[in-house]
C-alpha cells in the first residue's frame, strides 16, 4: 500500500477526509438555520441574504479565497476575533481548509435543505402544536425529521463539494503538507507537474471513491428513512 | 484577432502593455490567454489555436518541444527575472540571503513562509533550489505555505499573514505592501527565464512578424518596466 | 366549561363573522359544506388568526385582537381531531398516537393507550406507517392522537364520517363519556343530525360564516327550515322510569306518557334527552288498534304546516313540550286534522335511540 | 356492462382475496373500515397490481397476470373519485375540473361542464386553488373531474361521506341518471345503507380482505346479519300506478297493498324498487284504526327472530317477497305475535323515498 | 461605461452571460431526465449513474477541465463526433466554457430537481392517469409543474456556479479574450496582475450583481407559480 501511494498523499486522503467531514458536519446546523429562515422567515432583505448565500457559488473560488484571507486571516477582524475568543485560529491551519469547504458547500446545503423545508406541509406542523407542541418542538419533531431527505442531499452535496474544493482553499491556507495539502491541493500539484498525471489520476480515483462510498451511505439512509425508522 | 498568445498568467502586465505598443504601431490585434503554463502547454497540445507560447519557465517548454508541438527555430529565451526574500511593509526584520542564514529563526515556531508550490510553480521550484543551495531548506521545509501561484504568495506577505515570502523581483516591485529584505544569488538557483516560441500548428500570417517584433528592441521597455530582465541569448 | 366567541375573518371573498356563547358540554357546528365550519374551528385552536375578535374559554382569553392577546396553539391543550387526518407520515401508528401523550405532564395525563386502542380498533395497527392505513383506520389514528394529548377541550371536525355504522356506534358512546364522566367541553363539527342530537348540548348553526341559529339542541333542531325537512324533529326530556333487562329495555316518564327505549345504563330517575324525528311520529285519531308500537304520547295538535310539498309538518304539544310530526296531506285530509284536536303520538321505539 | 374481477393481493399484513362478478349498473362495496374496498378499487383502477388474477370489464381484459396483461390506468377510462381527493394543487378548480375533458377526444365526451358545475353547486369556485376550499368542495369538485372525463366506468369511493344531506339529495339523483340514462357502470364504496339501497343493482359485502356475501341489493339487504341490525330492510319491486301532482305523490302498486311515495318522474306502470327499512315498519294485528300511515301491506308472518336483544326481527312474506320488521319483545308478547298470523305491515309513506 | 471598464471586460460579461445561459438552459432537459431517471428508477447501477453524476462536484474543476480536454478536444474521441456529426467543435470556444460549465453545475441542478421530484405525492399522479392522461401527460402535466421549486432551485443554482466556473473552464479552453474568457477567467487574469485587485473585485461585483438579478427573478416566478399561475 505504501507502494501505491506515498505517505504525503496518504496524509493528504486523511486530511481531506478530516476537513470535508468537519466542514459539512459544523455547517448542518448553521445549514439548518439559515435554509429555514430562508424558507420561512418573511422579513426586509430576505433575497439579499438569500443571495449572500449564493455568493460563494457564484464568486470565483479564488475570490472566495482571498475574501476569506482578509476577514478569517490572522490579521483579519474576523480571525483576529475568533483567536482571542475561541482560541481558533484558521489561517494555515487545517481548520482554515474546513471552513473554506464549507463555505464553499454552503450554499449547496442551504437550497437542498430549504427545498425540503418549503415541500412540507405546514399543516403537519399545524397538527403538531395542537398536540401540545412549541416552536422549538415542531420544529424538532416535525419539521427537520420531514426535511431530512434535503438534509441528506445537503449533506453530500456539501461534502463532495468539500472533497474537490481547492481554489479557495489554497488561496486561504495554501498547501503546507501535512496541514493544509489536502487531496486536490495535492492533485493540482500533480498536474502542474510534467509528468504527474498519472499521480493525479490515481488521486482522483481515490476522491471519486470515498465520495462514491459517502453516496451510499446516504442512499442508504435515505431508504431506512422512508422506510420509517426515523422517530 | 491576429495572433493568438498563449503566456503565463505572470507575464500579464507586461506583455499586455507590449500587446498595446505593437497594436498602436502595426494595428495588428492579440488576443492574449493567461493560465498556468502547465495548462497551456496541455491546451496546445491538444490543439488549442494558439500562434505564440510564453512560457514562465522551461519545464513545459521542453515538454511541448519533446513533442515537436513548437517551431525549435523560433524559439527564445526573452525574459529573466530575481528571486527575492520579501516581508510585510512594516516589518522590522533584518536578514542577509547567505549560506545557512537564520530564516528559520526569524519565522518563528508558526510563521510561515509564503512560497509558489514547490513542485509545480516555477517560483516555489526555485525557491527551493535556492534555500537548499543555501542549506536551509530543511529547517524552514516544515513552514513553507505552497500557494498555487505567485501572486497568491504574495498576497499571505502582503496581508501580513506570513511574516516572509519568496516570491519573483517583478511581483515584489509591484506590490507596495511588501518590503524586499533581499535577493537571492543568481547562483543559487537555476536561472529564472521564460521562453517564448511559435507554435508548429500556427497558421496565423502575423504570428512570425510579432515574434520578431517582440525579440526586439520596441518590446523590451514594457518588460523592463516591470521589472523582468531581458536576456540576449537565443535558446 | 363555556366558549365564547366573537370574531370576524376574511378568507378571499369568504367572510366568516361569528359572535357566539356556549354552555357547557357539547356544542355542535352544524351547517352545509363551505359555510365556515372548519374555518371557525381552526380560529379557536389558534391555527389561524381573526381579523379582529375575541375567542375567550372558559374564562381563558385566548384571543384578543385589541389587547393584542394571542396564546399559540401549541399553549391551548386544545385537542383537535382534523376533517383530513394529518398524520405524521414519518411516524408509526404507535408513536402518532403517542405524540401528544409525551409532551404532556404525567400529572395531567387521563385515559390510557390501551383503553384509547381498544375503543378504537387499531391495536393491530400500531407498527404501521400511516400510508399504510385506509381511510377509516387514519380517522381513527387521528381521534386516538387527540385523545391521548389528554386536551383541556376537543375539537372534532367530522370525526367519524369516514366510519361505518358499527364503528360509530362504538366510539360515540365513548365521546358521550367524555362528556359526561371527564366534563370534556367538546366542539364537534358534523353533518350528521343523529350524531349532533346525541351529543350537544348546544346547537350552533352555521350559515355563510354567519350563526344562523344557536340553542339548546332541542329548540334548533325543532326549526324546520332550520335543517331540512327530513331530519327535522324535537327533543323531549324524560325520566328513568323503570329497568327492564330482561326485555332489554327501559321505560321512561314523559308527562305524555311513558315511552320505551332500547336499555340504557342509567339510575331511576335521571333526567335523559330522547331525540324523536317528525317522520318517526305516526298519528292516531281516536283508539289506536293492536299495533306493534309501544310508544303512546297524548299530544294536541298546535298548528299544521303549509307547503306545497306531499307532506305537511304538524306541530303538537306532548306534555307542555313542543314535538314535530310529518304526514302526508293525504291523511291529513282524511283524518280530519286541525288544530287543537287530540291525537294520539306513536312513535316506534327503536326510534329513540338517536343513533 | 359487466366487471369480472378474481384476484389475489398481500399488503402487508393484509390480504385481499376477491372473486366477483357483477351485472350492469351499479354494484356496491359495502364493508367495515379496513375491510378492503379502497385496495380492491385500486386494483379496478390499474393504480395497483394484483399479485395474481385477473380484471375483465366488459369483455376487455384490464389485468391478467397469467397471459402478462395489464392496461395501464391512462388508457382505462375509468373515471376514479378518491376517498381523500387528490386535487391538483397547482390547478385551479377549473382546470382541475377540464383536465380529464381536454384529455378526452370530442367526440367521446358527455355532459357539460356548466351543468356539472350546477349540480355540484361549485360555480362560484372556479378561479379558486384547492387549498383555498373547503372539504366538502373538495370532493364535489373531485366528483365533478371524475364525470368530466367522459368515462365508460365510475368509481366511486365514499364520494359523498364530507357531504351535507341537503347536498346528497341534490347530487345521488344525478348519480341516478348516469346510471339511468347514460347506462354508466359504478362502483360505488359507501357505509351509507341508504345510498347503496337507492342506488346499486348488486352489493357486494366486503370483510377482511374477501367477498362476505353477494348478490342483488335486496338478497343481501334482507339478511339481518350482514349489515347491522339497524340498517336491516327490504327492497320491493312496485310497479307506478298513478301520479298525483296534487297532492305530491306518485301512487305504486304492489302484490300485497298500494304505497304512497313522494313524487317520482316514472311513467304509469314502470317498475320501480323501493326500499323499506325494518326499523320503518310497523305490524298491526286487526284493524290498525285511524292512523295517518297512508301505506299498508297485507302481511304474513314468516319466522321471528330470536336473539336477546330487546327488539326482534320478523321476516314476514308481502305478496310473494320477503319484508322486514323489527319490533320489540314487548310487542311480541302483547299482540301473541307468531309464525303464520297475517298482519298489516304499516310503513310511513315518507320513509319509502330511500335517501 | 466604456471609462467603468474595458471593452474587453464587456466582452467577458457577455459572454459569461452567454455562457452561463446556454449551459443552464441545455443541460436543464438533460438534468430534468438524469433527475426523474434517479428518482423513479429502479434500476441496477443506479447509484454508480448517481456518483457519476457527482463526479464534477468530487473532482478538483482542474481535473474536469482536463478530462474535457481529452474527451472533448479536438483530438478526443468525443470532440471528433461531434465535430463529424453535428459539426459541433468546442474546444477552445465559448461553446467549450458553456460544456464545461454545464458539467460543473449539473450535479446541483440534478439533485434540486430530483428533490422535489421526490417529494412529491405520487397519488396525484395516479389521479391524472385515471383521468385519461398516459405516462408522457403526467409527466408534463403533473410532475413537471409540482417540481418546480426543484427546477427553479436548479437553474438558479446551477447558472450560479457557472458564473463563478473557472477551473474546468481556464483549462478545457483557456483564456482567449473574447472567444473563451469568461468573467471568472478575467477576474483570475487580473489577480494574476500586481495592480489588478481593483479591477477584479469591481467584475466580481458585476458577477454578483448578475446572479442577485437572476436569484430575484427566479424567486418572483416561484411565488407567481405558488399563487397558482402555472398549467
Ligand atoms: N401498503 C399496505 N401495507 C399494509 N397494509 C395495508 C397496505 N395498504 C392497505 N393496507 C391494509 O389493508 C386493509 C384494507 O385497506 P383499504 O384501504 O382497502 O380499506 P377500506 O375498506 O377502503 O377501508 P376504509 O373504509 O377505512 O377506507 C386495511 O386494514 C389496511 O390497513
Ligand atoms: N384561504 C381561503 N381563501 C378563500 N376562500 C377560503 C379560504 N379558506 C376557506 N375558504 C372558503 O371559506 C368557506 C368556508 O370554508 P370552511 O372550510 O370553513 O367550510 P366548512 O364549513 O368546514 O365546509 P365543509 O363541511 O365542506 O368542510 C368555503 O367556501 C371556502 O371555500
Ligand atoms: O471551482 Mo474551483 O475553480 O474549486 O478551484
Ligand atoms: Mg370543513
Ligand atoms: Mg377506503
Amino acid at each position: 500500500m505504501n507502494g501505491f501511494l506515498s505517505p504525503e498523499e496518504w496524509t493528504a486522503i486523511g486530511l481531506s477526509l478530516k476537513v470535508s467531514s468537519v466542514a459539512t458536519l459544523v455547517s448542518l446546523p448553521v445549514g439548518i438555520a439559515m435554509a429555514m429562515l430562508l424558507a420561512r422567515g418573511r422579513f426586509f432583505g430576505r433575497t439579499l441574504l438569500d443571495g449572500l448565500v449564493h455568493l460563494p457559488l457564484v464568486m470565483p473560488p479564488v475570490v472566495t479565497g482571498y475574501l476569506l484571507l482578509l476577514a478569517f486571516g490572522r490579521k483579519g477582524p474576523l480571525g483576529a476575533f475568533f483567536e482571542h475568543t475561541f482560541g481558533l485560529v484558521f489561517a494555515f491551519r487545517w481548520t482554515g481548509a474546513a471552513l473554506a469547504c464549507g463555505v464553499m458547500g454552503f450554499p449547496l446545503m442551504v437550497r437542498a435543505i430549504r427545498l425540503s423545508i418549503e415541500s412540507i406541509d405546514r399543516r403537519l406542523e399545524q397538527a403538531a402544536s395542537t398536540l401540545g407542541a412549541g416552536r422549538a418542538l415542531v420544529f424538532l419533531t416535525v419539521t427537520l425529521p420531514l426535511a431530512l431527505p434535503g438534509i441528506l442531499a445537503g449533506v453530500v452535496l456539501s461534502f463532495a463539494r468539500a472533497l474537490g474544493e481547492f481554489g479557495a482553499t489554497i488561496t486561504f491556507v495554501s498547501n503546507i503538507p501535512g496541514q493544509t495539502q489536502t487531496m486536490p491541493s495535492a492533485i493540482y500539484a500533480l498536474i502542474q507537474t510534467p509528468d504527474g498525471d498519472a499521480a493525479a489520476l490515481r488521486l482522483t480515483a481515490i476522491s471519486i471513491a470515498i465520495s462514491l462510498a459517502a453516496l451510499v451511505l446516504s442512499e442508504f439512509l435515505a431508504r431506512r428513512m422512508a422506510r420509517g425508522g426515523v422517530a | 484577432a491576429d495572433v493568438t498568445v498563449f503566456a503565463a498568467a505572470s507575464l500579464k502586465n507586461a506583455l499586455d502593455g507590449a500587446a498595446a505598443v505593437y497594436k498602436a504601431k502595426t494595428g495588428k490585434e492579440l488576443a492574449i490567454s493567461y493560465a498556468s503554463s502547465s495548462n497551456l502547454a496541455k491546451q496546445i497540445e491538444a490543439g488549442a489555436p494558439a500562434d505564440i507560447f510564453f512560457s514562465a519557465d522551461l519545464d513545459w517548454m521542453d515538454y511541448l518541444a519533446k513533442k515537436d508541438l513548437i517551431d525549435p527555430a523560433s524559439r527564445v529565451t526573452r525574459l529573466g527575472n530575481t528571486l527575492v526574500l520579501v516581508a510585510p511593509k512594516d516589518s522590522t526584520a533584518t536578514l542577509t540571503i547567505a549560506k545557512d542564514f537564520p530564516l528559520a529563526e526569524a519565522l518563528g515556531a508558526d510563521g510561515k513562509l509564503a512560497m509558489g508550490s514547490i513542485d509545480s510553480v516555477p517560483a516555489g521550484k526555485y525557491g527551493k533550489a535556492a534555500l537548499t543551495a543555501l542549506g536551509v531548506w530543511d529547517s524552514v521545509a516544515p513552514n513553507v505555505a505552497q500557494a498555487d501561484n505567485v501572486r497568491s504568495a504574495l498576497a499571505f506577505v502582503a496581508k501580513g499573514e506570513a511574516p516572509f515570502g519568496i516570491v519573483y523581483g517583478t511581483d515584489a516591485k509591484a506590490e507596495p505592501n511588501v518590503k524586499v529584505v533581499g535577493i537571492f544569488p543568481e547562483t543559487s538557483h537555476p536561472s529564472i527565464v521564460y521562453p517564448v516560441a511559435r507554435v508548429a500548428a500556427s497558421t496565423s500570417p502575423d504570428a512570425k512578424a510579432f515574434l520578431e517584433w517582440l525579440n526586439s528592441a520596441e518590446a523590451r521597455p514594457s518588460f523592463e518596466a516591470q521589472g523582468f530582465t531581458w536576456l540576449e541569448g537565443r535558446g | 366549561m363555556t366558549l365564547s366567541i366573537a370574531i370576524r375573518k376574511q378568507l378571499g371573498q369568504f367572510s366568516l363573522d361569528i359572535a357566539l356563547e356556549t354552555g357547557p358540554g357539547v356544542t355542535a357546528l352544524f351547517g352545509r359544506s363551505g359555510s365556515g365550519k372548519t374555518s371557525l374551528v381552526n380560529l379557536v385552536a389558534g391555527l389561524s388568526r381573526p381579523d379582529q375578535g375575541r375567542i375567550v374559554l372558559d374564562g381563558r382569553t385566548l384571543v384578543d385582537t385589541e389587547r393584542s392577546i394571542f396564546v399559540p396553539a401549541g399553549k391551548r391543550r386544545i385537542g383537535y381531531v382534523f376533517q383530513e387526518g394529518r398524520l405524521f407520515p414519518h411516524l408509526s401508528v404507535r408513536s402518532n398516537l403517542l405524540y401528544g401523550r409525551w409532551l404532556t405532564p404525567q400529572a395531567r395525563r387521563w385515559g390510557s393507550l390501551d383503553e384509547v386502542v381498544d375503543l378504537l380498533g387499531i391495536g393491530g395497527l400500531m407498527a404501521r406507517m400511516p400510508r399504510d392505513l385506509s381511510g377509516g383506520e387514519k380517522q381513527r389514528v387521528a381521534i386516538g392522537r387527540a385523545l391521548l394529548s389528554s386536551p383541556d377541550c376537543l375539537l372534532m371536525d367530522e370525526p367519524l364520517a369516514a366510519l361505518d355504522r358499527e364503528r360509530k356506534a362504538e366510539i360515540l358512546p365513548f365521546i358521550e363519556r367524555l362528556r359526561d364522566a371527564k366534563r370534556l367541553p367538546i366542539v364537534y363539527v358534523s353533518h350528521s343530525v343523529e350524531e349532533v342530537a346525541r351529543l350537544s348540548d348546544t346547537v350552533a348553526l352555521i350559515e355563510a360564516g354567519r350563526v344562523a341559529a344557536i340553542g339548546p339542541v332541542g329548540e334548533v333542531f325543532a326549526r324546520l327550515d332550520a335543517i331540512g325537512e327530513w331530519e327535522a324533529g324535537a327533543v323531549l326530556d324524560a325520566t328513568v322510569l323503570a329497568q327492564d333487562p330482561e326485555a332489554g329495555v327501559t321505560r321512561l316518564d314523559h308527562p305524555a306518557g311513558s315511552l320505551v327505549v332500547p336499555s340504557i345504563d342509567a339510575p331511576i330517575g335521571k333526567r335523559l334527552r330522547i331525540r324523536i324525528r317528525a317522520r318517526d311520529v305516526t298519528l292516531a285519531v281516536g283508539e289506536p288498534g293492536r299495533l306493534s308500537v309501544r310508544n303512546r304520547l297524548r299530544a294536541e295538535i298546535v298548528s299544521i304546516g303549509e307547503g306545497r310539498s306531499h307532506d305537511v309538518g304538524i306541530r303538537l304539544d306532548v306534555g307542555g313540550e313542543p314535538m314535530l310530526a310529518r304526514v302526508t296531506r293525504d291523511a291529513v285530509r282524511d283524518l280530519e286534522l286541525v288544530p287543537g284536536l287530540a291525537v294520539t303520538a306513536l312513535v316506534k321505539a327503536v326510534a329513540l335511540d338517536g343513533t
